[in-house]
């Protein structure tokens, strides 16, 4: 998969591009910031107009949303629900939860710093952030897939090991099958 | 119409002192009771509140760490929706070996809540056969409701803190007193790149 | 030397012969048998035109002779009865009472062929009732279940056989002959009524064995039972004779006489209503074998619309119809069938997933629910195509509709059906099933050949139909050898058809996914989508049960109305009444007396009424 | 040669049996057989000469109507041929079935029965009739209380309370035909029973119906036969089946044939007929015990027999007489294969015969091989019969018997077909350790055989039926043979 | 061997064409829509966007053989379809195969696609596609039955069962058969609406309730094939109706005026309407559809 586009071939432009317009997300609604997509998606912002949609299953989807807080038991689902997308994927890690922990910096059971376990391209700041930000987050992550720079998912791949080790740390029983990719 | 008694509270505490008579009845507020017993006497008494005196509602049924006393209390919380009164059974159980009866053949909705208490609090009820993996997954050490467990020891143990956090200063010294771990270049232009 | 009589003989010979062996040389059964059926089809092949015997018992002339008619249906059972005894060769190699299965397995193909070639009603009832009681055995021949199954089976059958008879009989009391050649031509020498109630007994008896609508109760557990070769032969050929009688019955009895439209409008709405309420049926089964015996029923549903509707292309119809429906309902019988040798249940909710075990029964599955499905390039299109056609232009409108829902009503079991075995959830328990062996898969693979070629080329079997049209008096209608013409001149060429759907896949399919399919890794049936959670190895996420509950709910009175519960009702009433009735015989020597005594008196006192007399 | 033989040779056999008995029991066996082996060659010798021209033998010198004389018809000839081919089979399979003393009292009574159903079918003389037939009746009582058990006595006793019924009625009627025609030689009695007045006639045929209708087992009249089969030995019950009743029910339609010719006779036996078969069959689908089940089939199939009998046409008469040939040889069969089946199985009960299939293969399959030829299935030769029966009923147009035929027809495949399956297909096996003896193998497969070469050949026997329904059909020839041969 | 090249021209068009209005049209919808939500909506263009993106996508992993084969049939059959539809009126071109087949015939290669997408969709072996797949055909019985009624209606009213010679009836604007047989009409657009999937009718994808349905193990290139055959099938439908109903068109202006005004009634029907449960639908078809069926065919016969 070529993510660049400094290769420079037309057929990765038109690719890039019809990338960038269209995002389907798969919602994980792990925290509470699931409660601020509907307004995004709807009249009042409509993240449509980008080409933004919620997509129903991973198979389809391109970015995965991880809205607010993760606990250990919801990453294990959230680790799956990534590998079972398709490349070219996208992580947007939404809320300051994803970020540091936020709130929950001192929790028995949530983890801070997604960056840990997936390769985050996006963070959205804030607790929560409006509909506002999330869509200038998606702008964010536009420029960085037509800029060819939205690569998690290669770096995903290529330091495997390393993701892995930082998931099983906290995983304690790693019942999940092994996606060697 | 009915109408409505002003001293339901009384006559009800009344009662149930008339019927239990080593409990401990206090009116704590309007429409609000307080019942302390001794820990064989709460599957009686409750089953008693359910059938004769119409409490047929457990709202809620919690524990409170008594580290001191090295004691658990039980507090079941029901309501009887003819009376419009709210009673709280409080019990005590031994600390050390935390166990005691399950209330599921009154409520079934209490499993529920013996399961959290089980996972959280490490409460064996007996007779309850589901006190299986509820909220937790694969948790292993002391139950994390219990005042002897250091959430932040276990957090900043298993969990990568990252640096920062100017804005909470007290949360900043532990932060920066237990970051001791290298990161990776590439992992390294992601935390830069969300935390400009 | 070829000749039907030998036939006969080397079937119930071969019969006979492999019951023996197997208490000789319990190896040779099966060769023995195999080498039957081989020998049958070549006679069968090989017989002349016009080979006409006559053999007198008593006061009758039994003949028998070769009719294009019979001949279409005698290839027929000559093949099916060869395939399915190839593949019962490994199916039912474990089995035990071998010997009795062959005999009765001959024994019913010889009587099949017996009725095909029959010239007379003596010997067709013959080889009826040969035929008839030899499948029952084969129905009981599986397990303690099956008695009361089979035991209905031939209740229906005998009731359906002795109405026959009784049709019989009423022909030879007013007739004096029962050849066919003195017969059909001359039904109009008899009175009416007399005529009507023959043709009405007659297709009750011919209908009892096609599973006509209010019949049919036999019919899905006395399939779902007996052995899966049987099956195939049993809804496939057995079921086929019945069509047989009734084309016979309708084309050379009742096409002379006055009521005519009557019998075919009845036998038509029969028909069509058996078409849709046996699919509905089938929908809700949970068992594979009972959802093809429904899905049997709804087919020969069909085939009775088409005969009764006697236009020329709708007798095409019905007969290509139900030469395929042997055909392809065989290969899903056998599909079924391997599924349960290897798995050991055929019950939908329990099976799922072999697609990747057993590839070639698959094949064969997938190729018979197109088929039966009637979608474009396979057999089953022409079929339904022909049939529909007719139908609209002769003016059958509703007739039309009932039966296009049925037929669309059939999708639904039969993606039920291959979804529940072969596709879904591939599951641990199944997880060392293996292909069966060649011996069952060659009789699929040959099948699932011949739905294809006649897919392309209609012809090919339309012009034996032709022929024994021809012999049923019935005008002929246009075709070519892969072109179907219908009245209004529309008109599909399948190899057209067939052509641009070839096309158009193999250029997608190679240039868009062979490629793809190279690059791709298989991963397991457990890695889907299930919202993150991580299903365990023991987890069935099979989706089986209750598979089409939103239609079932929209048909439920259809469905609660059930016909087998009135015939339960009127067999318990009678085996009640008989119960009472038997202590008539009260074991008491003084009641006895009593009754000679009684039965003097009333012979004494009722003289008059008995003799005529006063004593 | 002489049709006398067919009396002489088992009475003599039957009186010489009780002192071959003092000498050794294994003589006593093989009378039997060497009677019957020597009845086969007088039959065979017999046969082609009857059956184109009767024999009349006259006994004791006084020529027709004052002596007593035998007449061996086509009809005669094919009873008394079907009577030792039956004594024959039964002879063997009591060979080794028979072990209860005391044997040569069986075979006694067994040799009596013999002559008196031969004497039955061949005498022309209507007291010599009823003598025979009270013969026939007392050794049957007495085989029914073979066994000796608290059943058989009761049956035997019930059997003996309405055989006296019976014979009273015969002898009654007897005097009674005596005392207006001053004559008992049948042949005799037929040209001059049209002078004596109507309402005796009647009067006498109704005492014959009730006496003979006991014997052939009419419906109201057929009390005894249910128990009198169950109780007895099985051999005795296929001697019932096979050789008592059919020599009565020969006697009874004899006599009405001969004597009375009323269109309403006829028509009541048709009903009669019915009635019996639709009430046999119908008590027997719920019956428990296999051997009662046989009885109320057997008494089933003397109904249908019955029927084709009062239809009184040529080819009906000619069906009943198929049946009734086909019927002695199946009931035989299955009597034979039921014997063994209750001794493996060890009790009488249906229930207790699961998965004997298994374990007693070839007796099992000798029953479904009965049970499918009893129903009428072809290729077996039950089915040939049944259907000349319908064929010639409905040429009669009596539609409704046909249908009601069938009706029973199908009670009846209902429950053979239950034991059958029971028989083969429960999962459960009972093992027995003993074996069917080979003597009675044999016989089943005789029996087996001739039904199903039959079956493929009714020619065979059809080729036959024809003159015998003649002879029972023209009065005059029988009369002319009689008295003026 | 003589080849016709206008044919060739016309067979290799015809798919491009139906794609591109296709995939126009579903981008147009979406718009529509988004308008009447009172929202800006995506550009027209996003339909086309979303498949050159998914086919863009990479697809490494597959269930089996049929999940491959699923999309392929899918896109035959709407391909092979519309081959069968004559698109243009007495067009040399775009008349394709439409000599050949007719009514019946197309009622059932329209359904061999359902058919391989249903297999596809079952080989992988999630619930929530058999699910999908369940209420598809169950849905499926209830919109057959009025159309095929509105189409017995029309082959009884004109002797035909051609689609060429249901255009040649439909020569002016007064002989197209809305108006010569409005309640066969009537049926048959009713069918329609359940023929397209669009909501209320769209229990068969219901995307929140059981993921997409049918195509929810199905990413990358298998849904950018299904989508591709999606479009495809949808301007096949359009068009066959316009052929039987509108009078077909004789240039490509009118056609797309009228499948554009024809694929509006389920447009926007599916806006304002939330979606039906299974039975729900059948219910429906099997009520007022089948009344107007039945009465079309008894105006023609009597």
């Amino acid at each position: 998969m070529i993510y660049d586009k400094s290769s420079g071939k037309i057929v990765d432009i038109i690719k890039n591009y019809a990338r960038k317009h269209s995002l389907w997300i798969v919602a994980y609604g792990t925290g509470c910031g699931a409660i601020e997509l509907p307004p995004t998606m709807t009249s009042r912002y409509d993240a449509e107009r980008f080409g933004i949609r919620g997509s129903a299953t991973p198979r389809q989807a391109d970015v995965l949303l991880i809205t607010g807080y993760l606990a250990v038991k919801t990453l294990k689902r959230v680790i799956r629900t990534y590998e079972q997308m398709q490349d070219p994927k996208y992580v947007i890690g939404f809320g300051s939860c994803t970020i540091n922990g936020g709130m929950y910096w001192d929790s028995y059971n949530t983890v801070k710093a997604l960056d840990r376990y997936l390769p985050v391209d996006v963070y959205i700041n804030g607790c929560m952030p409006r509909p506002e930000a999330v869509i200038s987050g998606f702008i964010e992550l536009q420029k960085l897939i037509e800029a060819g720079k939205a690569n998690g998912a290669k770096k995903y791949k290529e330091n495997l090991d390393w993701y892995r080790e930082n998931q099983r740390k906290v995983i304690k029983n790693w019942k999940m099958p092994d996606y060697n990719w | 119409m009915k109408t409505q008694n002003i001293n339901i509270e009384k006559e009800i505490a009344t009662e149930i002192q008339n019927t239990f008579h080593t409990a401990e009845v206090n009116i704590k507020r309007n429409k609000r009771i307080e019942v302390k017993l001794r820990n064989d006497l709460i599957p009686p008494f409750l089953s008693y509140a359910k059938n004769y005196l119409t409490f047929n509602h457990l709202a809620h049924f919690s524990c409170v760490d008594w580290i001191e006393q090295n004691e658990f209390e039980l507090v079941y919380i029901i309501y009887s929706y003819e009376k419009g009164v709210i009673v709280l059974a409080k019990t005590r159980i031994d600390r050390e070996k935390a166990e005691f009866v399950t209330t599921r053949h009154l409520w079934y909705q209490a499993e529920t809540y013996e399961r959290e208490l089980h996972e959280m609090f490490g409460i064996n009820f007996k007779g309850n056969d589901r006190l299986n993996e509820f909220i937790l997954e694969d948790w292993e050490g002391i139950p994390p409701y219990r005042r002897d467990f250091d959430t932040v020891k276990y957090a900043t143990d298993n969990f990568y803190t990252r640096p920062g956090r100017e804005d909470a200063k007290d949360v900043r010294e532990n932060v920066t007193k237990i970051n001791k771990e290298e990161i990776p270049e590439f992992a390294k232009e992601y935390s830069v790149r969300s935390l400009k | 030397m070829i000749s039907i009589p030998y036939i006969l003989l080397i079937a119930f010979a071969g019969a006979l012969l492999s019951f023996v062996i197997h208490h000789i040389a319990p190896k040779l059964r099966t060769p023995v048998a195999l080498l039957t059926t081989v020998l049958l089809l070549y006679f069968v092949w090989a017989l002349p035109a016009n080979s006409l015997i006559n053999i007198k018992i008593g006061d009758f002339i039994l003949t028998w002779g070769t009719t294009a008619y019979g001949q279409l249906f005698g290839m027929l059972v000559a093949v099916l009865g060869f395939f399915t005894v190839l593949y019962s060769t490994d199916f039912m190699a474990s089995k035990e009472r071998l010997g009795y299965f062959y005999m009765n397995f001959l024994f019913v193909i010889g009587g099949m062929l017996g009725i095909v070639y029959s010239q007379d009603f003596i010997s067709l009832f013959f080889f009826w009732e040969i035929m008839t009681w030899s499948s029952f055995m084969l129905v009981i021949y599986c397990c303690k279940d099956a008695q009361s199954i089979g035991l209905k089976y031939f209740v229906f059958s005998a009731i359906g056989a002795y109405s026959i008879l009784i049709g019989i009989v009423l022909l030879y009391s007013s007739m004096g002959t029962l050849q066919f050649k003195n017969i059909f031509g001359h039904i109009n020498e008899i009175s009416t009524g007399i005529k009507i109630s023959v043709i009405i007994l007659m297709i009750i008896g011919f209908g009892v064995k096609s599973a006509l609508m209010p019949l049919h109760v036999w019919a899905p557990d006395a399939y779902a039972v007996s052995p899966s070769p049987f099956t195939a032969l049993f809804s496939g050929a057995l079921s086929k004779m019945g069509i047989f009688g009734i084309g016979l019955v309708l084309f050379k009895l009742a096409a002379h006489t006055g009521f005519y439209s009557y019998v075919q409008y009845t036998l038509a709405w029969i028909g069509g209503i058996t078409a849709l309420l046996a699919t509905f049926y089938a929908i809700a089964q949970t068992d594979a074998k009972k959802l093809l015996a429904y899905s049997s029923i709804g087919q020969l549903g069909y085939i009775i619309v088409g005969l009764a509707i006697g236009t020329p292309l709708s007798i095409a119809a019905a007969l290509f119809l139900a030469i395929l429906h042997a055909i392809f309902k065989s290969m899903l019988f056998m599909a079924t069938g391997a599924v349960y040798m290897r798995t050991g249940t055929t019950n939908m909710t329990e099976v799922s997933g072999l697609i990747r075990k057993m590839p070639i029964s698959f094949v064969t599955a997938l190729f018979g629910i197109i088929t039966v499905a009637g979608v474009p390039p396979l057999g089953g299109f022409a079929a339904k195509w022909m049939l529909y056609e007719s139908l609209i232009q002769s003016g059958h409108y509703f007739l039309v509709i009932v039966i296009f829902a049925a037929s669309t009503a059939a999708f639904l079991y039969l993606f039920r059906y291959i979804f529940s075995l072969f596709l879904g959830q591939e599951e641990k328990e199944w997880e060392n099933v293996k292909e069966v062996p060649w011996t069952m898969q060659i009789p699929m693979i040959l099948m699932t050949i011949f739905v294809l070629v006649i897919g392309v080329f209609p012809g090919l079997l339309l012009d034996p139909i032709s022929s024994a049209m021809q012999y049923l008096n019935v005008k002929p209608f246009d075709y070519q050898m892969s072109v179907l013409f219908n009245n209004w001149g529309g008109k599909v060429d399948m190899q057209i058809v067939v052509r641009s759907i070839a096309a158009v896949f193999i250029l997608l399919g190679i240039f868009i996914t062979i490629k793809g399919y190279r690059n791709t890794r298989y991963v397991t049936t457990k890695d889907i989508h299930t919202s993150g959670e991580i299903p365990t190895e023991n987890e069935n996420l099979t989706y089986a049960v209750d598979f089409y509950k939103p239609f079932e709910r929209s048909i439920a009175p259809l469905l609660k109305a059930s016909i087998d519960k009135v015939y339960t009702l009127t067999g318990d009433i009678f085996e009640q009444a008989f119960d009472y009735l038997r202590y008539v015989y009260t074991g008491n020597g003084q009641t006895y007396a009593m009754y000679v005594v009684l039965f003097l008196a009333i012979l004494l006192l009722f003289s008059e009424l008995i003799f005529g007399i006063i004593l | 040669m002489s049709p006398v033989h067919f009396i002489a040779i088992p009475l003599f056999a039957a009186f010489l049996i009780p002192l071959v008995g003092k000498v050794s029991k294994n003589l006593v066996k093989l009378i039997p057989g060497i009677v019957f082996l020597y009845l086969s060659y007088v039959a065979i010798t017999l046969f082609p000469i009857g059956i184109h021209k009767p024999i009349v033998e006259i006994i004791a010198g006084f020529k027709a109507p004052f002596g007593i004389s035998l007449y061996y018809g086509p009809l005669a000839a094919f009873l008394t041929t079907m009577i030792t081919l039956i004594g024959f089979v039964i002879w063997l399979y009591s060979y080794k079935f028979i072990i209860r003393e005391p044997i040569e009292k069986y075979y006694m009574l067994f040799m009596m029965l013999i002559t008196g159903s031969t004497g039955i079918v061949l005498t022309g003389d209507v007291f010599n009739l009823f003598v025979f037939l009270e013969i026939t009746a007392i050794a049957a009582y007495s085989l029914t209380a073979f066994l000796r058990d608290k059943d058989g006595a009761e049956a035997a006793f019930k059997y003996l309370l309405i055989g006296s019924f019976s014979s009273t009625f015969v002898l009654l009627a007897i005097v009674l035909l005596y005392a207006n025609v001053h004559t008992l030689n049948m042949a005799d009695i037929a040209t001059k029973i049209s002078s004596v007045p109507l309402t005796t006639r009647i009067f006498i045929l109704i005492l014959f119906l009730m006496g003979l209708g006991i014997e052939s087992e009419m419906f109201p009249l057929n009390g005894w036969a249910p128990d009198a089969y169950s109780q007895a030995p099985s051999p005795v019950g296929a001697v019932f089946g096979g050789i008592v009743v059919k020599a009565s029910i020969y006697a009874l339609m004899r006599l009405i044939y001969l004597m009375f010719e009323f269109q309403s006779v006829m028509h009541f036996l048709v009903i009669m007929g019915v009635i019996t078969m639709l009430i046999a069959e119908m008590s027997a689908m719920r019956q428990q015990q296999i051997k009662r089940m046989l009885a109320f089939s057997s008494i089933g199939q003397m109904g249908l027999v019955i029927i084709a009998f009062g239809v009184g046409t040529e080819p009906s008469v000619r069906a009943a007489l198929f049946q009734m040939f086909n019927h002695a040889l199946i009931k035989s069969l299955l009597f034979f294969a039921a014997g063994y089946l209750v001794f493996h199985s060890g009790s009488k009960k249906i229930s207790a015969l699961d998965g004997l299939g298994h374990d007693k293969p070839i007796t099992s399959f000798f029953f479904a091989f009965g049970a499918l030829a009893i129903i009428g299935l072809p290729p077996f030769s039950g089915f040939w019969s049944k259907l000349y029966v319908l064929l010639s009923v409905a040429n009669s147009g009596l539609f409704a018997a046909v249908a009601l035929i069938l009706f029973s027809s199908v009670v009846e495949a209902i429950y053979y077909l239950r034991v059958v399956s029971r028989l083969y297909f429960n999962t459960e096996v009972a093992t027995d350790v003993r074996r069917t003896p080979v003597s009675g193998l044999v016989a089943m497969g005789i029996l087996t055989l001739v039904i199903l070469f039959v079956g493929f050949y009714p020619n065979l026997v059809l080729h036959w039926m024809t003159p015998a329904a003649n002879e029972l059909l023209n009065k005059a020839a029988y009369i002319k043979a009689g008295l003026f041969h | 061997m003589n080849i016709n090249w206008l044919s060739v021209l016309g067979i290799i068009t015809t798919p491009i064409i139906a794609f591109i209005v296709g995939v126009t049209y579903g981008g147009l919808t979406r718009r529509i829509t988004a308008r009447i939500q009172n929202r800006y909506g995506p550009p027209s263009s996003q339909n086309l966007l979303d498949i050159i993106k998914l086919y863009s996508k990479e697809t490494s992993i597959q269930h089996g053989v049929m999940q491959h084969l699923g999309p392929v049939f899918a896109i035959t059959a709407s391909i092979t379809t519309l081959y069968f539809i004559p698109v243009i009126k007495n067009s040399v071109v775009f008349t394709n195969l439409s000599f050949n087949g007719d009514l019946i015939f197309l009622l059932y290669i329209m359904v061999f696609g359902s058919l391989g997408m249903a297999l596809g969709a079952g080989q992988t072996g999630n619930p929530n596609a058999a699910i999908g797949v369940s209420r598809g055909l169950s849905q499926m019985v209830g919109y057959e039955i009025p159309f095929v009624l509105s189409l017995v209606a029309i082959m009884t009213q004109f002797h035909t069962t051609s689609l060429t010679d249901l255009l040649a009836v439909q020569k002016h604007f007064a002989d197209w058969i809305i108006f010569q047989s409005p309640l066969a009409f009537i049926a048959g657009i009713l069918a329609f609406l359940g023929m397209m999937g669009y909501a209320p009718f769209d229990v068969v994808i219901a995307p929140a309730e059981i993921a997409s349905g049918p195509p929810s193990e199905f990413g990358g290139k298998y849904l950018a094939l299904m989508m591709t055959s999606r479009s495809i099938f949808t301007f096949a439908k359009l068009v066959l109706f316009t052929d039987i109903f509108l009078g077909g068109a004789s240039d490509f202006i009118t056609l797309i005026i009228k499948t554009f005004l024809l694929y509006m009634i389920p447009v926007l029907t599916g806006i304002v309407f939330p979606r039906f449960r299974t039975e729900q639908s059948i219910c429906f078809f099997w009520k007022w559809p089948l009344v107007f069926g039945v009465l079309a065919i008894l105006v023609v016969v009597l």
